[in-house]
C-alpha cells in the first residue's frame, strides 16, 4: 500500500508524536484508514523484523528503535538520555502529574521541602511546563505536564494514568505510620 | 604518610517528612512500639546532629518538631482533656495532617518509582530527532514564534536567573521563637507560690508564635512537675501555679532548635 | 536478522551518512558481514514496499524517505503542529539572542541540559546560524541570531532588544509567555 508507505515517510522526519488528525490530513486519508494504515505499518515492521518500532503516546504515533538494539545505539554515539533524574525530581514529576496544574508552594508543602530546584531541573528536561498562573493575589506559576512526559512514559493521555488510590500504601504500612500517634488514655476525647 | 579521617556518616533527609518517615519504618521490625517520645527525642537528635554537621536544619524541620513536641506534650499531661478542648482538637487536626502527610509522602514515592522504571525503558527507544532530509524542497515550515521581544526578554531573564533554593523561607528560621529561651523565662516569671494565668505571662510578647512557644514551654514544665496548669472550661484563663524545683536542665536542651540562637 | 535490524536502528538516528568502518565497531562485525548486512537491508525495504531507500552518499549509508512521498511530506511540513517551537528551543533562542556569539557547550550550562537538538531546531528554521568558531583549543561552533530572527520579532536590529536587569517579567508577560505553549492549534491534536 502507497499509504502505509507515506505513513513510514512521515512517522520517519517527525520529531514529535503524530496525532491520527494530523496523519489524517497529510495523507488525505478518513482517520478508519489512517488506524487501518498504522496497524498494518505496525505489523509489516514485526513481520520483517525491522530494527524499528511504532508505538503510541502523546497523542500521536511515532517510531522508535527497538529497545533490545540499544547497546547498538550506545556503540555508535552517545546516546541522547535525559540522564537519570533524582529521586528528588521524580518525586516532583509524580506530584505535577496527579496534582495538575499545582504551584510551587503545593508541591513543597507535599514534599515537606523547598521543591523549586526539582521543578527548574524537571521544566528544563521538558517535562513539565508552566501552564498558568494562580488567581491568588500572590501569583505563582501553576505546572503542569507536558507532551514530552507523556511520551517518555509511554502514556497516550494523563488518563492513563493510573488511579493514585492504586498507590497509597497498604494497611499494614499505615498502621505502622499510626502507631507512635495513638492517643495513650483511651477516655480523653471522643474522636472516632 | 596516610592521614587518617574519621567520617561522620549519617543520612541526610532531604526533609522533615523523610526523616520522620525514616525514623518510623526503621523501627517497624523491632517488638517494642515506637513511642511519641521516642519519636521526639530521635527527631530532635538528629536535627541536633545535623547542625553539628553545619547542615543546613530548615524551618520545615522545625515546623514539624514543634508539631511533634506539642503532639507529646499534649499526650503527657495530666489530665488531658483539662486544658482546653479547643486546644485539644485543634491538636488532634494538627496530628491528622501531620499522618496524611506522611501518607501522601509514601504515595508519591510509589509513583516515582513507577515512573523512574517507565522513564528509563522508555529511554531505550530512541526516536528520531533529525527531520526532514536535507536534499528535499519542502517549504518553510509555517514558524509560529509566539513571542515577541518583551517575552524573549522574559524568558532569558528567567534562565539566567540562577536557581536560589529555600530563599524565601530562610525568614521563618529567624522568627521561629525557642521553647527552651520560653522555659527558662517562664519560670522566672513565676515568683514564690503565687498563681497567675498564662495571658499575663504573656501579655509582654507581641507575636503569635511567641505566644505558641511559650504554650509549648508550659506543657513540658507542667509535664515534669516544675507548675501546675489547670483550665476551668474552654475559654477560662489557663491558671498557672509554680511547682517542686527538679533540675530542668536536660529538657532545654531537647528543645533547644533555635538554629540561629546560640550567642 | 539481527545485524540487519541494529543496521536500520542506527541508520534511523544517524544524523550524517555512516561509513562502514563505522558501522562494523558499532555492530561488531567485519566489514563484508556489514556489507551483506546492508544489501538485505536495502532488499527487505524495496520487497516490502516501505517508505524509506536506503543509499550511499558523501562516503557512507543513509536512509532517505522516498522521494515520490515528499508531497505526502510536504502537507505534513505544512501541518501546524510542526511549526511551533518548544519551551526548550525558545530557551535556547533567548539565550543564543543575549550571549552571542555562543558554543552549544555555555548554552547548555546555562540551561542545565544538553541544548544541541534545541540548537539545532533552531538552526534549521534558520533563526539562528554559525557565525564562528570559538578561539579555545576545542574549535566549538558559535552560535548567533539571523535576519530571520529580527524580521520574526520584528526588530531592526539587535540593538533594539529590550535590555535585561531593569525587566521584571510580571504576571501579564508572563501569561503571554504561556500562550505558544498550550495546546491552541486546531484541536485534533493534543486528543487521544
Amino acid at each position: 500500500m502507497s499509504a502505509v508507505a507515506a505513513l513510514e515517510a512521515i512517522l520517519f522526519v517527525a520529531e514529535h508524536p503524530v496525532s491520527e488528525g494530523e496523519l489524517s490530513q497529510a495523507l488525505d486519508l478518513p482517520p478508519g484508514e489512517v488506524r487501518t494504515a498504522l496497524a498494518q505499518l505496525g505489523d509489516a515492521l514485526a513481520e520483517r523484523g525491522s530494527g524499528l518500532v511504532l508505538r503510541e503516546a502523546a497523542g500521536g504515533w511515532r517510531l522508535y528503535t527497538r529497545p533490545d538494539l540499544h547497546p547498538h545505539l550506545e556503540r555508535y554515539a552517545a546516546s541522547p538520555g535525559t540522564g537519570r533524574l533524582s529521586r528528588a525530581a521524580l518525586e516532583t514529576l509524580a506530584i505535577v502529574a496527579y496534582k495538575q496544574p499545582v504551584s510551587r508552594g503545593q508541591v513543597s508543602d507535599v514534599r515537606g521541602v523547598d521543591s523549586e530546584q526539582a521543578l527548574r531541573t524537571l521544566e528544563r528536561h521538558g517535562l513539565i511546563d508552566q501552564v498558568g498562573v494562580s488567581p491568588g493575589s500572590a501569583g505563582a506559576h501553576l505546572y503542569g505536564t507536558t507532551d514530552v512526559f507523556l511520551e517518555k512514559l509511554g502514556l497516550r493521555s494523563l488518563e492513563d494514568l493510573p488511579p493514585l488510590g492504586d498507590h497509597v500504601p497498604g494497611p499494614e504500612t499505615v498502621e505502622v505510620l499510626e502507631r507512635p500517634f495513638r492517643p495513650e488514655e483511651p477516655s480523653s476525647d471522643s474522636r472516632s | 604518610m596516610a592521614v587518617m579521617t574519621f567520617e561522620v556518616r549519617s543520612p541526610v533527609f532531604e526533609g522533615p517528612l523523610a526523616l520522620l518517615l525514616d525514623l518510623i519504618t526503621s523501627h517497624r521490625l523491632e517488638v517494642t512500639e515506637l513511642s511519641l517520645s521516642d519519636l521526639v527525642t530521635e527527631y530532635v537528635a538528629h536535627l541536633d546532629l545535623m547542625r553539628h554537621m553545619d547542615l543546613e536544619v530548615t524551618s520545615e524541620f522545625l515546623v514539624i518538631a514543634s508539631t511533634l513536641i506539642q503532639l507529646k506534650a499534649r499526650s503527657l499531661l495530666p489530665g488531658a482533656g483539662g486544658v482546653d478542648l479547643d486546644e485539644d482538637l485543634l491538636l488532634t487536626e494538627e496530628r491528622d495532617r501531620l499522618l496524611s502527610r506522611l501518607l501522601a509522602n509514601l504515595t508519591f514515592r510509589d509513583v516515582a518509582a513507577v515512573f523512574a522504571h517507565r522513564l528509563s525503558s522508555s529511554e531505550l527507544m530512541v526516536g528520531r530527532e533529525v527531520g526532514f532530509d536535507a536534499d528535499v524542497e519542502l517549504p518553510m515550515p509555517p514558524l509560529h514564534l509566539g513571542v515577541g521581544p518583551v517575552e524573549l526578554a522574559a524568558l532569558a531573564e528567567r534562565v539566567f536567573t540562577p536557581v536560589v533554593v529555600e530563599s524565601d523561607l530562610d525568614h521563618l528560621d529567624l522568627d521561629l521563637p525557642s521553647v527552651g529561651e520560653a522555659m527558662r523565662d517562664l519560670r522566672g516569671r513565676l515568683v514564690g507560690d503565687l498563681e497567675t494565668d498564662f495571658e499575663r505571662l504573656t501579655g509582654h510578647l507581641t507575636r503569635p508564635a511567641e505566644v505558641i512557644a511559650y504554650f509549648l514551654a508550659l506543657l513540658e514544665l507542667a509535664r515534669w512537675g516544675l507548675l501546675r496548669a489547670s483550665q476551668d472550661d474552654p475559654g477560662a484563663p489557663i491558671m498557672v501555679t509554680p511547682g517542686g524545683s527538679a533540675s530542668s536542665e536536660i529538657l532545654v536542651s531537647e528543645f533547644d532548635l533555635d538554629p540561629g540562637g546560640a550567642e
